[in-house]
């Protein structure tokens, strides 16, 4: 097993996050291809520490980080599409403009 | 190494068969016209890449995985997309229509990093798969090395919750009126 | 061209002078003339309503007293001859511009206190009775009060700022006046044209006033008559301008032509303004300002003495012309004024210091007197337009008999005074060179007889078109015009050339002012053959006018239309002057004010306001960072700085999060790339 | 009176901080007592005021008296140094006196949402503002009473002012017209200060070759003239001084926040902003802008009086097409203060004392004529000038007071309104030494035709306003002329504007010594 394929995966895994977070007007959708991203990060951290065999395992802690984060970042961020959709009843992205000059 | 020598490791076959699925999974994930769908799609992702996990040898962060992504991460979606009222079925309007320019620039991401990874990385051997990493390690890790992040990362995931539960409170809404200068 | 001081006798004549001059009591005193008007409209204001008459009581009172002073320095100064100054500091800036206030006694100034003081008195006596139940008597008086006020503080300033607060002052009086019945527009608006039209004129006052002080680093008459007699260097420079200066200045406040045109429509105001202020005293303030600063213009500014002449006579001629075509008596009578005013300051201006302020003095008795009769007869009539006139003369016997004397006065016949002082222009015009000028004003005479016959025969003869039944109006009113009838016959006497009165000479010695002493041409024996040519000039007018208008004709319009027609249009549209100058000021109150008014808006505040737009923008995106509500920035905060500005535009940008973050992304990867192409 | 020699300027300053915080203490309900401690207070204010001007020496008025200099702020060697002089004096009066008429003014004229609790407070807080500005004789110190003023001016404006809406040219956006203009008020002013700081910050930096010797003290920086004048970079930092106080007088084109300001605020409100508010920036320039940096005054002359002479034409064109009264007495107070602005132009001894009198005379007036605004607009409900008219009929004393004070603001000799513009225009026929007399001398002519102009409109305003027929749609209503208060603030001011008018000695008397020594220290002769 080599570590370029993996990181290909990962790398696509990325780049459909980065197409999902740009194209997507559903704002739990945006969230979903961001945890998209975030997942392809995970799977380079792990390629990379099965690669370097750090003696902290370094690799594997970040990734369990960042899922830590990817977590909170759900949680505040579906609390906020909450708060918009029971003020403006739309989850559209290019709908919430809250403020006005 | 040459596709035969690299077909010829039954390790690589299974990373082969769970990468495609993970691949075709997300881009249904970010594809689908239907929002359930979508966040189910994420789950054979995220599977997918517990496996892969598995495959490299980091038992721990996939059982991780699929713990809290799976199991909660997923669960609070599902509530999202069901609160939120979301169209459960199909639904033309939840792209955007600029999906072109996206697909091109998420194309040209795709293709510099891929190049990247195997420009660089392009026959770099992975040692020591199957071993796997040792629960302890990882504990004494976290818990020696890098115990202020991690201290970090919880106070983080503190805020967050409590951040969450301010914003989502109902008695919390914002000033009705926006008429601000 | 009279070069008045012989340089060499001139040190010697000027001591003995003022060694021969006295000041006394009277002159040192004679600040309270200027201060009780000032006093008497505070009690016009305050108690006038409750008295009997209004206030008027107050108000003639002042001018009793005033008068009383008047005459007594008059007389002292035909017997003895008085000279006196007095000022009072009220700034000083630095060391060297001192501004003051006085009063300034000499032959000239007690001249102007005795008219302004006497034809008031009499005025405001008439007023009485013409103003008897006006809607706002008190006020009237209180505003002439003012009036009267201001014009003594004018001819008793020591220098030129007191005198320019003066002239402001007579010309906000005469604002408050000719828009006395401001509930029509058109009165209203004629206060604000004569106004406005003196503010531009005051330009030139303002400026050579300030040239004056810069120069000589004071505004007094003395300092500066003093320098243009000893020829100083520093004014020698910049005399010509100041010479023009000041006399834009006096075009304004003494009408002449091109801005004469306030003149006549100030004819809205009551009749006894018309008399007291736009005849008799206020329009001669441009000419008391000539002849107070007349040795400049006789020593230094002699290069622009003849565009000076050239005005006058340009007013004197084309505005006597206006007279003939007018309906309006007062109008007639307004531009006699004006035509008048040329004749005083085209004397002024030739040089003929005495013939100018004489003629002054004794148009303010005739002209007043002319007004006040208008004033009787449209009491009686009702009307301003002599088509509603005609045939008065057996129902106003004592105001015919009045006015007949004032036009005689007018028209230059002899005895009456207006000969008397009209011959002196003459004979000055004629003396210092002007010859063409002095034909021109001869044929000026011609015509001021011609129109007074007619504005005699239309009201006065023939039958009357008006309504109702005309009477002699009550004796408050007539008593006044017998008593200015009397002055107007006799006071051209006082210059008879070499007749003497007191002890002093005449008329000529008493002016002679303290500074410099006056060596204009003034003759010694009556010059009878220029006398006899201006004479008959006068009597062909008459007998003209006579030939036209004795016999009644049906309408005004018709008659005029009859005899001049070729002038007929021309003169009715009063030389299109007025349509000029309300074109310009519709010029700058339109196109320029709005205009100006639009740049603000738009450009100015235009700027002000995308800064003030995006500014807020960027602070949205800050601030929308971290609000509370928990606004995602990567999500809103360009959405945010876009604003809401409509359905359409909030999406185009709200699209534009993604569409940034596609730049974004993009964006880095080409410059990734490039980099590994190129890095 | 030893006390007073000292500590009497810090009284004068703190002592409406002192009311304010009465006022605030008491409960709402408490009106009278809210209105009693702010008369008492502006009261004492002026009193003690007068009691300075009455023993100032007059003979010594170059010079700083009552002065006050204690280590405030050591690090950065900012003192507490106070003091007036013969300058400073004439405005430290006419802030006093204008704030205690409008207290009384405000004894029954309340903007809605009334609450006269915060209100006066703020007029009390405004008030320490505006004679801090006036007595600080120390950078910092100065800059944060100047800024110190815009708090209360921003929420009178933005709570009392005006309630309707417009629409913003060129945007096509709708806007609550009082935030509008508080904000954008603020906005440049803080914009303007800005710039004022950092000019005051290099300054200090420049102002000696130690950092200990470093000081915020303007004499010490005037004696220090001579090098500051000198820096490379001192062009800088006039230009920052210069969009400061610029932007506060206001000159053109930085002026487009007085109209709205003015228009919106309430008539307290514009009476304050008109009569002292706006004399802080060319104070500014007296005080501070041109003894310290002479040389750079002199570059920028030219420039100050050709936007003086545009603002004079201009903001007099402006007026001319205005429908709105207040905006265009609003308006007016931009050609006014460009005559100021013209007389400080020309760095002579008769320039400024001409901005100082320009200063006292156009508080004086143009505060008169927003009182009266206010009143009418109180009346009748509308600014609008079409509709107004005959109002000399329905109300014979306050249209004479109209008619009196837009005499004074046009400039009527005898009145206050004269001495600065004929004095304006008599210091730029003959400016300093090495300024361009061609270009000072068609300003004057150019200011001359600016005062035709000024005629103009207020004539105008008065044909429409005052005069005529009164429209039919007052027929049935009853007005009430000026009643007690408004004349007990207004008479006070007319007399005022007389006695300067005809003994302008009562402002030169302290000023001219004092300009005649700064002109001299900063540009010699």
């Amino acid at each position: 097993m080599t570590l370029a394929p993996v990181l290909v995966l990962a790398a696509l895994l990325f780049s459909l996050g980065v197409y999902g977070l740009l194209a997507r007007r559903n704002a739990v959708l945006v969230l979903l291809a961001i945890e998209l991203m975030l997942n392809a990060v995970n799977i380079n951290l792990v390629a990379f520490e099965a690669m370097l065999q750090d003696s902290l395992a370094t690799g594997q802690v970040f990734a369990i980080f960042v899922i830590t984060v990817a977590a909170a970042e759900v949680g505040i961020g579906l609390a906020i599409v909450l708060l918009i959709f029971r003020n403006r009843a739309t989850a559209n992205v290019d709908e919430f403009s809250l403020m006005k000059w | 190494m040459s596709l035969s020598d690299w077909l010829s490791e039954p390790t690589n076959w299974v990373f082969l068969v769970v990468g495609l699925g993970v691949a075709g999974s997300a881009f249904r994930v970010v594809t689908s016209k239907n929002v359930v769908h979508a966040a189910l799609y994420l789950v054979a992702t995220l599977g997918g890449t517990a496996v892969l996990f598995l495959l490299l040898s980091a038992e721990f962060v996939a059982w991780v995985l699929v713990l809290v992504y799976i199991g909660a991460v997923i669960v609070l979606f599902l509530f999202g997309i069901m609160i939120t009222r979301a169209p459960i079925g199909y639904d033309a309007s939840l792209d955007n229509n600029r999906r072109g320019i996206a697909a091109v620039v998420s194309g040209a991401l795709f293709l510099l990093m891929s190049w990247a990874a195997i420009d660089f990385f392009g026959s770099e051997p992975l040692q020591g798969i199957g071993e796997g990493t040792s629960t302890e390690l990882l504990g004494e890790s976290i818990l020696g090395r890098f115990v202020f992040p991690f201290e970090i990362v919880s106070f983080v995931l503190l805020a967050a919750l409590i951040g969450g539960i301010t914003v989502a409170r109902k008695d919390a809404t914002p000033a009705e009126s926006e008429e601000g200068v | 061209m009279t070069n008045f001081l012989l340089a060499a006798a001139e040190e010697e004549v000027h001591s003995a002078v003022e060694a021969a001059y006295t000041s006394g009591f009277w002159a040192e005193y004679a600040w309270i003339m200027l201060v009780i008007p000032w006093i008497a409209v505070l009690g016009i204001i305050f108690f006038g309503k409750r008295m009997k008459y209004l206030g008027a009581e107050i108000a003639i009172g002042m001018l009793a007293f005033n008068t009383i002073w008047a005459s007594i320095l008059f007389i002292l100064n035909i017997t003895k001859g008085v000279v006196y100054e007095g000022a009072v500091t009220i700034a000083e800036i630095g060391s060297n511009l001192i501004f003051e206030l006085g009063w300034v006694v000499d032959g000239l100034s007690i001249m102007m206190y005795f008219v302004v003081s006497f034809v008031g008195l009499v005025i405001f006596i008439y007023a009485v009775g013409y103003m008897k139940g006006d809607v706002r008597v008190t006020w009237f008086f209180a505003s002439f009060t003012i009036f009267a006020g201001s014009m003594l503080v004018l001819v008793g300033a020591p220098n030129l700022v007191q005198l320019i607060i003066g002239w402001e002052g007579v010309g906000v009086a005469s604002y408050l006046l000719i828009g006395h019945y401001w509930e029509q527009k058109e009165n209203s608006s004629a206060g604000m044209k004569a106004f406005f039209t003196n503010k531009v004129a005051d330009i030139g006052l303002i400026i050579g006033a300030i040239m004056v002080g810069v120069t000589l680093g004071t505004f007094k008459f003395s300092e500066l008559s003093n320098a243009a007699a000893e020829h100083a260097d520093s004014l020698a420079l910049v005399a010509g301008m100041i010479g023009a200066l000041l006399f834009f200045g006096a075009m304004g406040k003494s009408a002449q032509f091109p801005f004469h045109i306030w003149l006549p429509d100030a004819m809205a105001g009551p009749t006894p303004v018309s008399a007291l202020m736009h005849a008799a005293t206020m329009v001669t303030a441009g000419v008391y300002l000539m002849a107070r600063t007349f040795p400049l213009y006789q020593n230094l500014a002699e290069d622009i003495r003849p565009w000076m002449v050239a005005i006058a006579t340009i007013t004197l001629f084309a505005m006597g012309l206006l007279a003939l075509v007018a309906d309006d008596i007062k109008k007639v009578l307004a531009y006699s004024t004006v035509s008048q005013l040329g004749y005083m300051m085209v004397a002024v201006a030739a040089g003929g210091y005495t013939a100018g302020v004489f003629h002054l003095f004794t148009h303010a008795f005739f002209k007043a007197l002319l007004f006040l009769g208008a004033g009787s007869v449209i009491h009686a009539v009702h009307s301003n337009n002599m088509s509603d006139m005609g045939g008065l003369r057996k129902d106003m016997p004592r105001t015919y008999w009045t006015f007949v004397i004032g036009s005689a006065a007018l028209a230059g016949i002899i005895p009456f005074s207006g000969f008397w002082s009209k011959d002196e222009i003459l004979v000055t015009l004629g003396h210092e060179g002007y010859t063409a000028v002095m034909w021109i004003a001869i044929a000026g005479a011609f015509i001021t007889a011609f129109y007074m016959t007619r504005a005699i025969m239309l009201t006065f003869h023939g039958s009357y078109k008006g309504h109702g039944h005309p009477h002699e109006s009550e004796p408050v009113m007539t008593v006044p015009l017998i008593i200015l009838a009397g002055f107007a016959a006799v006071v051209g006497f006082l210059n008879i050339p070499g007749v003497e009165f007191g002890g002093r000479g005449n008329f000529t010695q008493w002016l002679g002012m303290r500074e410099v002493v006056m060596g204009d041409h003034h003759p010694t024996a009556p010059d009878w053959g220029m006398a006899a040519i201006g004479l008959g000039a006068a009597l062909l007018g008459v007998l003209a006018g006579l030939a036209l208008f004795a016999r009644d004709k049906a309408t005004q319009q018709e008659r005029d239309k009859f005899e001049i027609p070729a002038l007929y249009p021309l003169l009715r549209r009063k030389y299109y002057m007025d349509d000029a100058a309300l074109g310009l000021v519709w010029l700058i109150k339109a196109p320029f004010a709005r205009a100006i008014d639009w740049i603000n808006d738009y450009i100015i505040d235009g700027v002000v306001n995308t800064m003030g737009f995006l500014t807020a923008g960027l602070a949205q995106l800050v601030y929308g960072g971290l609000d509370q509500r928990g606004i995602d920035l990567g999500f809103n905060a360009f959405a945010y700085a876009s604003g809401g500005s409509g359905e359409r535009l909030r999406r185009l940008q709200t699209g534009r999060v993604q569409q940034y973050a596609s730049v974004f992304v993009g964006a880095a990867v080409m410059f990734v790339i490039g980099f590994v192409i190129f890095g | 009176m030893e006390w007073f020699d000292t500590w009497g300027l810090s009284l004068i300053v703190f002592l409406p901080l002192v009311g304010a915080l009465l006022v605030v203490l008491l409960p709402r309900e408490q009106e009278e007592s809210h209105k009693w401690i702010s008369l008492i207070t502006t009261g004492i204010v002026l009193i003690l005021s007068v009691v300075a001007a009455a023993n100032f020496d007059f003979g010594a008025a170059k010079s700083f008296q009552y002065e006050v200099n204690e280590s405030w702020i050591s690090a950065i060697g900012a003192n507490y140094h106070v003091g007036v002089d013969g300058i400073s004096l004439p405005l430290l009066v006419l802030s006093g006196f204008v704030t205690l008429l409008s207290v009384i003014y405000s004894w029954n004229h309340w903007e809605e949402p009334r609450n006269p609790k915060a209100f006066l407070a703020l007029m009390l807080v405004l008030l320490t503002g505006m004679n801090g500005t006036f007595v600080a004789l120390d950078l910092v110190l100065f800059f944060i009473f100047f800024e110190l003023v815009l708090l209360p001016m921003y929420f009178m404006i933005g709570i009392w002012g005006d309630k309707s809406e417009r629409v913003l040219p060129v945007f096509g956006k709708t806007v609550s017209v009082r935030l509008y203009a508080a904000i954008k008020f603020f906005l440049f002013t803080l914009f303007g200060s800005a710039f004022m700081l950092l000019g005051f910050l290099a300054l200090y930096l420049n102002s000696a070759d130690t950092v200990a010797g470093r000081t915020f003290d303007i004499p010490a920086l005037i004696a220090r003239a001579p090098e500051l004048t000198m820096l490379p970079v001192a062009g800088w930092i006039f230009a920052g001084l210069f969009l400061g106080f610029a932007v506060k007088v206001p000159m053109f084109p930085f002026h487009t926040w007085l109209p709205d300001a003015h228009t919106a605020a309430p008539t307290v409100g514009s009476v304050l902003l008109a009569a002292i508010l706006l004399k802080l920036g060319s104070y500014g320039f007296i005080r501070i802008a041109i003894p310290i940096l002479p040389e750079q005054a002199k570059q920028w002359a030219p420039v100050i009086a050709v936007l003086a002479v545009i603002g004079i034409i201009y903001g007099a064109l402006a007026c001319l097409a205005q429908t709105d009264m207040k905006r265009l007495i609003a308006f007016s107070s931009v050609g006014h203060m460009g005559f100021v602005m013209l007389g400080i132009a020309t760095l002579t001894d008769v320039g400024i004392n001409a901005a100082i009198i320009g200063m006292v005379a156009h508080g004086v007036i143009t505060g008169l004529l927003f009182f009266l605004a206010g009143s009418m607009s109180h009346r009748y409900h509308t600014r609008d000038m079409d509709r107004l008219g005959g109002n000399q009929k329905l109300m014979p004393m306050l249209g004479g007071i109209l008619a009196f004070t837009a005499m004074a603001s046009l400039g009527l000799p005898g009145l206050a309104g004269f001495w600065g513009e004929f004095m304006a225009l008599l210091g730029s026929y003959s400016p300093l030494d090495g300024l361009s007399l061609g270009l000072f001398r068609t300003a004057m002519v150019i200011g001359a035709v600016g005062t035709v102009l000024t005629a103009g409109y207020l004539l105008w305003m008065l044909q429409k306003v005052n005069l005529g027929e009164p429209k039919a749609e007052w027929d049935d209503q009853k007005f009430h002329d000026a009643d007690k208060f408004e004349l007990a603030a207004w008479v006070p001011l007319i007399v005022t504007i007389i006695a300067i008018g005809v003994y302008p000695k009562i402002v030169f008397g302290a000023t001219t010594e004092a300009v005649e020594a700064l002109v001299k220290t900063a540009f010699g002769g």
